[in-house]
């Protein structure tokens, strides 16, 4: 029973479909119509359209991950007065436009165990940089506020952070971005990539001009895409969670909201299927329930996640 | 011969000439500015990676001057490009054997087939370039999506033959520039010393005059399109390789870059125009701009501004310098 | 074997709305030079290209040494070993004389097809120089003036060796020095016994160069004669098909007060110093060879292009001419020289063109009142006899004679008191030439002076009250009515001040 | 000019002769055509499509690039093209924000976002008309990259927006149960189509996309005509920023990206050739609502947006093919 709708943010995207495999996998599981959807492009218009097509089919809840932070609040306040059940998850939306966010690893997490990571890897001090996604990711901005928080500790004082630079999540933009930080700072010992395709193209960066040893690299990845440098030694190791994992947390939660079990309260509980007991928790303005923290991907777990996805 | 070269001044090629050295003026003055900023701008390792990330556009680029000669356009080469890539690399996916040169004729082939059909479009249905290369590109870049199935083919599923067309090199040359190399001395060979190069131009130049004189125009609009997409589909493979990942969406947008590097090195939209030298300075600018933007940290936000900026001051220029060429022109008719 | 090299018979080609050539006989002996004479419009460039191959004849056979043969495009005739000059070049404007010369037969290195620029550049230059031209064969094309152009157009011809080659009006745009020139390069191929076909307004070209005519008339076969046995008079005859004097109208002018004042107009590369008055009813005809800048002179005039030098007094006082608007609207028509390009637009009705230089007369705040556009258009097409079921039949259904008068048409909707008129007959067949000078005189009469610009002598004759000549830019010539004969006005558009050679040193 | 020619028969009518063959070949019935037909087949698809609720509402979702679709029709009528529209979409839209957030009143600031589409529009045109030996193309093409450039510096990686409550209302809102966008557009859609078809204006559009040359010998400003033209796609460009910023609450540099070439599609299907001189505003308005309904459609019954990208890709090439052949 229920129809349930989840719009990533773009086709083409191994991450989303694993995404979108876990939610309709969990709407199977409830007994529901699972309804999966992504723009062409990565636009927030296109999301719009999407949104308002699902309001004309009159799914019940709507989980999506968002193009853009604010566009989509006119279209999914639509949405909830006309009674659909609002879900974002792996990207936000603001607090005014969801009734719960589904996060996939709290951010201070994931910014402090990335510095803490890439800490260890260049033995504790050197310059290190940032390859971030386009300048207006949501995520990508807030992890790199939580890094920097974290590298004020006194613990960093010989770290030094030159510099974030943004490849668009495009291939050919990522890899001059990340060549030209290796020679604007010669010194560089350490990059954080908290995108996939931008840590992808700086581990082929770093394999190419065979840097391995001199220049580490760590961040946010696919498997697929990174088992190459990180059984190479460019990416010792790497961090992200489990979309499969996600997508089926969206859905049960999107179910709880529509049977009522939950409304988005902070201290609500509900049961996700295999993720067991799930409780909404603060989250800023708004709630979010929290998938857990970053899974840890390094040599020795590669090999089986490299196929999934 | 005497006058000839008191002549000669006016002549086509001085005209070029006058463009490109201002062209390569500009990427000087800019060049310099850069190195001020960042002294690793003029260093070995970073002219090789300017050089080597500006072959693929180049390669594009050669293929869209012929089209644009021929007063046409082609809006489908990104989307060209990411099919050709994706497909080859989900057979090498499934073939790790195959060689890489079979790999590489395998993307120009489907490049071709691509290239075949718009020509077609284009030299027998007579609908517009801009419309038929608008269409096909929604066409091939859905195809890609299907085919790919959404997922990607990522670096550990290409064999290390495929990876090494982009990063192994000839005689010290890295592959991507000495195929660039390669296409270039063809491409200059073509234009200037074959037959049907000529008649690019003369079918570009005055397509009415070319049928008077028995050229077979819709057969050189078609073999336009099909170069320019074996092109796309050769910069398919290499691209493909060079980031050791097929996406979907990769090189969205791209045509814009290409077309804009043509414009910029003085390939005349109204049709019959263009020199490879020509060419060749624009291109370089294009990929002056992306290497030189990031080296002194101009901010990510004004990039685009710089660019669309640099593109319109290039094309005003060169409309100026056409205009006094012009002039000299009619003040050398003594009334 | 016949004693015919080329032989065509009972050709007929018919166009949209006009029938081209009518059953048309020519036979070309081999080591001859033959020339083609008839009126404009008379189809010889059509015949022309009947044997290029450019067009296909709807009846009649092509033989050439005996043998027929079938000609469906370009390359046949080139295969067969025939070149042409085509009248209106055919040039790659973007492209190098060297190209434009040898696009189509370039020449290649045998096994590897390579295209030797060298030799080209050699051998253009060979034929450059033959033809006394002097610019390098490097030079781009739209860079050179209509003559040197032409003498690409000749060389071109030269450089593909044929057996036989045919000139549309090569010497129009030649000086006479230039046109000597021309004279020995083609007697020298005729004795290594090339054939010609020779395509020329001027009788002089013929009775220097052919050894015999033919004539064609009203796109029909009228004869062929020896050139020595026929005189000017019956060659005219033969041409026009009566005394010239019937074509016109005899109008008597009563000149009124001076309209137009023209002073020492002059813009860079095209024309300079040109001075001259014009009055109410009166035509002044204003002549000279293709490329003179009479027409460039009249769009200075109209405000198409802008002049640097000189004056213009419209009705006494000094007049600035930004834009064609402020032409019509101060009174001062123009009909340009190419009626499909410049004064037409042929997808659209008649009542849409003729209105078009009258909108706001036919509308108000903007808005067109269609039925009034319909009725001004009615008017005016029936005044001039325009050929026509509907007043929305499409421009490009009309036959020449009837597009060139809508295109006057479209003169009349304004209230003017002078009209130019550039080429006014150019390839319109004989009836409508007769009803445009009709036309013309009437105009007159009512007291619009008009400037008519004219290659063609004998309409420059009949129908001016004075008669001005250019050459290159500049006035060479200026002849009342009585003053003026054949002879006078071509030495006038003849008349060198600069050598071509002087010029571009 | 009475007594101009002695004889004057008259022989011209001036009835038009209906012939039902060119009357029924025309472009704009196979675009009903087709129109009808996507009808069918969505409500045949999905149950939730066939009522005056969804249809009305389906409206909202592709009207906001439509208002550039109409001058764009003009622009091509010209055989010229603007590429730049989307940019200047977003500069107007993201400099409104930025003008609203710096405390100028909402109202005033919608004025601005309009006046600087109209400006980014006029510059093109004197670029256009000033330099006559670079293609629409070429301007165009530089100053898209340079109008979402400077809209990129304006606003680096922030959203801007806060808008006051009403200001979703364009994007948002209904009058008597009608999308006020669709009425909107209802009205620009008579305007233009009054504009093109009955005004000298007009006129004088067609003529020039016809034959240049021949218009101004006969006394048209050409210059003056293309210049107004590209302002009004300027203009019509900030229109559509209005409402794709009211749609969106908040506006950020990378807005309507792509829409360009959607919008060029539109007018293209509307069978407005883009070597100039024909077209009909009927045609493009049918365009539209053909492109805007199988989208929505197929995205009802959820087809994946690669599969809708293909068929609109093909329906594009296919419908300008068959005008050519009906055109033979
Ligand atoms: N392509 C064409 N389409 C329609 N009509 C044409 C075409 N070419 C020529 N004509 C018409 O055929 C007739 C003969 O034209 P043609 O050019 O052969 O005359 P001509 O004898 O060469 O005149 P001129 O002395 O001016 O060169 C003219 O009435 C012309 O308008
Ligand atoms: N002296 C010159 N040198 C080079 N080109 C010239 C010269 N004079 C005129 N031209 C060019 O030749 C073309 C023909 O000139 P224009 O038409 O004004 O002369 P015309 O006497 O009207 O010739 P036509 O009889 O063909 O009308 C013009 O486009 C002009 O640009
Ligand atoms: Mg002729
Ligand atoms: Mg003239």
């Amino acid at each position: 029973e229920g129809r349930y709708a989840v719009i990533f943010k773009s086709a083409g995207n191994p991450f989303g479909e694993k995404l979108m495999d876990g939610f309709e996998k969990a709407v199977k599981e409830f007994g529901g119509e699972a309804i999966l959807k992504a723009p062409a492009e990565p636009t927030a218009e296109a999301q719009i359209q999407m949104i308002e097509q699902l309001i004309a089919q009159h799914v019940d809840a709507i989980a999506i991950s968002a193009n853009d932070y604010d566009a989509l609040e006119p279209a999914l306040k639509k949405a909830m007065r006309r009674g659909i059940k609002v879900v974002s998850l792996d990207s936000a939306v603001n607090p005014d436009s969801r009734d719960v966010h589904i996060n996939q690893a709290n951010p201070e997490l994931i910014g402090r165990v990335e510095v803490q990571a890439i800490y260890e890897m260049i033995g504790e001090e050197g310059q290190i940089a940032v390859l971030s996604a386009t300048s207006q990711a949501s995520n990508q901005n807030l992890w790199i506020e939580w890094m920097k928080k974290e590298l004020k500790k006194p613990k960093y004082s010989n770290v030094e952070l030159v510099k974030v630079a943004y490849g668009d999540d495009l291939r050919d933009k990522s890899v001059s971005e990340t060549e030209a930080l290796l020679k604007t700072y010669p010194e560089l010992k350490g990059i954080i990539a908290p995108t996939t395709v931008g840590i992808a193209a700086a581990g082929k960066v770093l394999t190419d001009k065979g840097l391995k040893g001199e220049v580490y690299l760590t961040g946010l990845g696919l498997p697929s895409e990174m088992a190459e440098y990180i059984k190479n030694g460019v990416c010792p190791w790497m961090y992200l969670w489990n979309p499969i994992d996600l997508g089926y947390l969206g859905a049960y939660a999107a179910h709880a909201l529509v049977t009522g079990d939950i409304n988005g309260e902070v201290g609500d509980t509900f049961n996700a299927g295999f993720l067991g007991e799930k409780e909404v928790i603060q989250a800023g303005e708004g709630t979010e329930i929290m998938l857990g923290a970053p899974f840890k991907f390094d040599v020795v777990n590669i090999d089986k996640w490299k196929e999934v996805y | 011969m005497l006058e000839g070269k008191s002549k000669g001044l006016f002549n086509s090629e001085n005209i070029q000439k006058i463009r490109e050295l201002g062209l390569i003026t500009f990427i000087i003055i800019i060049g310099f500015f850069v190195q001020l900023r960042n002294p690793s701008f003029l260093s070995l390792e970073n002219i090789n990676d300017l050089i080597k990330n500006t072959a693929i556009l180049s390669i594009l680029a050669a293929g869209m001057m012929l089209v644009i000669i021929t007063r046409g356009i082609d809006l489908s080469i990104g989307a060209t490009l990411a099919l050709s890539g994706m497909l080859t690399a989900m057979t090498v996916k499934i073939y790790p054997g195959l060689h890489p040169i079979l790999a590489i004729f395998l993307g120009m082939l489907i490049g071709l087939i691509c290239g075949v059909i718009i020509g077609f479009f284009v030299a027998r249905t007579s609908i517009l370039p801009i419309i038929a290369t608008l269409g096909m590109m929604n066409v091939f870049r859905g195809i890609t999506f299907l085919v790919s199935g959404g997922s990607w083919v990522s670096a550990y599923q290409m064999s290390d033959g495929f990876k090494n067309i982009a990063t192994g090199s000839v005689f010290g040359i890295n592959n991507l520039i000495f195929v660039a190399i390669i296409i270039y001395i063809l491409f200059y060979y073509f234009v200037n010393y074959t037959r049907t190069g000529r008649q690019v131009y003369a079918v570009g130049s005055n397509p009415n005059s070319a049928r008077i004189s028995g050229i077979n125009v819709s057969k050189i609009l078609c073999l336009v399109y099909m170069i320019m997409g074996a092109l796309a589909g050769l910069s398919g493979v290499l691209w493909v390789s060079k980031f050791a990942s097929a996406q979907s969406n990769t090189a969205m947008g791209y045509e814009m870059t290409v077309i804009a590097s043509c414009v910029v090195g003085g390939v005349s939209i109204a049709g019959g125009r263009g020199k490879v030298s020509g060419l060749l300075s624009g291109v370089l600018l294009m990929g002056l701009l992306d290497n030189a933007l990031p080296l002194i940290n101009v901010s990510p936000f004004w990039q685009d501004a710089i660019q669309g900026a640099i593109i319109l001051l290039a094309v005003v220029v060169s409309a100026l310098v056409k205009r006094s060429v012009d002039r000299k022109n009619l003040m050398r008719r003594v009334i | 074997m016949s004693e015919y090299i080329l032989e065509l018979k009972g050709i007929t080609k018919e166009f949209p709305g006009i029938k081209a050539l009518d059953d048309v006989h020519f036979q070309l002996k081999s080591g001859e030079i033959h020339a083609l004479m008839g009126e404009n419009g008379a189809g010889k460039s059509t015949f022309i290209k009947i044997i290029t191959g450019v067009h296909q004849p709807e009846q009649g056979e092509i033989y050439l040494k005996g043998k027929k043969v079938s000609i469906n495009n370009p390359n046949d005739s080139k295969k067969l070993g025939i070149a042409a000059i085509y009248q209106h070049a055919t040039s790659y404007a973007d492209l190098s004389v060297t190209e434009n010369i040898f696009i189509g037969h370039e020449k290649i290195k045998q096994r590897s097809k390579r295209l030797l620029w060298d030799e080209m550049h050699a051998e253009a230059e060979k034929y450059l120089n033959q033809l006394g031209a002097d610019f390098s064969p490097k030079t781009e094309m739209k860079a050179l003036s209509v003559a040197q152009q032409q003498m690409v157009e000749i060389a071109k011809a030269l450089s593909t060796g044929a057996r036989i080659i045919i000139m549309d009006e090569p010497t129009a745009s030649l000086t006479k020095s230039e046109s000597e020139e021309l004279y020995q390069i083609t007697e020298k191929l005729k004795d290594d016994g090339t054939s010609i076909i020779f395509i020329s307004h001027r009788f002089e070209d013929t009775y220097r160069l052919a050894d015999r005519v033919t004539v064609l008339r009203d796109s029909r076969y009228i004869g062929t004669w020896n050139v020595a046995e026929i005189s000017n008079e019956q060659l005219i005859q033969a041409m026009v098909g009566r005394e010239i004097k019937q074509l016109f109208p005899d109008k008597k002018a009563d000149l009124g007060q001076e309209v137009l004042k023209i002073e020492g107009l002059g813009r860079m590369g095209y024309f300079s110093d040109i001075s001259f008055t014009l009055h109410q009813g009166e035509i002044l005809g204003l002549t000279g060879l293709v490329g003179a800048g009479r027409s460039e002179l009249c769009q200075a005039i109209f405000g198409i292009t802008p002049y640097e030098q000189g004056k213009i007094y419209f009705q006494g006082e000094e007049i600035k001419i930004k834009h064609p608007l402020d032409a019509m609207e101060l009174g001062i028509g123009y009909l340009p020289e190419d009626r499909q390009e410049q004064g037409l637009i042929l997808e659209w009705g008649l009542e849409k063109n003729i209105s078009l230089s009258a909108l706001d007369k036919v509308s108000h705040q903007g808005w067109i009142d269609n039925s009034k556009e319909v009725d001004m258009a009615q008017l005016l097409a029936e005044k001039l006899n325009v050929k026509a079921k509907t007043i929305y039949d499409l421009a490009n259904s009309l036959s020449g004679g009837n597009q060139q008068k809508v295109v006057v048409a479209k003169l009349l909707t304004a209230d003017l008191k002078v009209i130019i008129l550039d080429e006014p007959t150019k390839g319109v067949d004989v009836g409508a030439k007769s009803a445009i000078f009709e036309i013309m005189s009437d105009l007159a009469e009512q007291g619009y002076g008009i400037i008519m610009v004219s290659s063609e002598m004998p309409e420059v004759l009949g129908m001016s009250d004075r008669i001005i000549v250019m050459r290159e830019g500049r006035i060479t010539g200026s002849f009342s009515r009585e003053e003026a004969d054949q002879e006078t006005i071509l030495k006038a558009a003849m008349k060198k001040k600069v050598s071509l050679k002087a010029k571009n040193k | 000019m009475e007594n101009l020619t002695s004889s004057v028969e008259k022989n011209i009518s001036i009835e038009r002769e209906f012939r039902t063959k060119d009357f029924f070949l025309q472009w704009e019935w196979l675009l009903l055509l087709i129109f009808f037909l996507i009808h069918i087949i969505n409500s045949q698809l999905s149950p939730y499509y066939l009522n005056t609720y969804t249809l009305l509402d389906a409206t909202m979702t592709f009207l906001d690039k439509a208002f550039i679709a109409l001058p764009m029709a003009l622009v091509i009528i010209f055989g010229d093209i603007d590429i730049s529209v989307a940019s200047t979409v977003a500069l107007s839209s993201v400099i409104m924000a930025v003008a609203y957030n710096a405390g100028l009143p909402m109202v005033l600031a919608i004025l601005l976002c309009l006046f600087i589409g109209l400006l980014c529009g006029l510059i093109n045109g004197l670029l256009i008309v000033k330099f006559k030996e670079l293609s629409a193309v070429i301007v165009t093409l530089s100053t898209m990259t340079l109008y979402r450039g400077i809209a990129y510096i304006i606003l680096e990686d922030q959203a801007a927006g806060e808008f006051p409550d009403w200001f979703n209302f364009p994007g948002w809102g209904y009058i008597k149960g009608i999308p006020f966008i669709l009425i909107l557009f209802a009205l620009f859609a008579v305007i233009f189509l009054l504009l093109l078809h009955k005004t000298t204006f007009g006129r004088k559009v067609y003529a020039i996309g016809n034959n240049e040359v021949a218009s101004k010998y006969s006394g048209v400003k050409v210059d003056k005509i293309k210049v107004a033209v590209f302002t009004l796609a300027g203009l019509m460009a900030g229109v559509t920023a209005l409402f794709l910023t009211s749609k969106m609450g908040s506006t950020r540099p990378n807005i309507a990206s792509g829409y360009e070439l959607d919008v060029i599609a539109m007018v293209v299907l509307g069978g407005v050739s883009t070597s100039g001189g024909k077209g009909k505003i009927i045609g493009v308005l049918l365009a539209i609502f053909i492109i805007g309904f199988l989208r929505y459609g197929l995205g009802l019954v959820n087809v994946p947006d690669q599969v809708i990208l293909i068929i609109v890709g093909l329906l594009l090439i296919v419908s300008v093919m068959l005008s050519n052949l009906n055109k033979k």
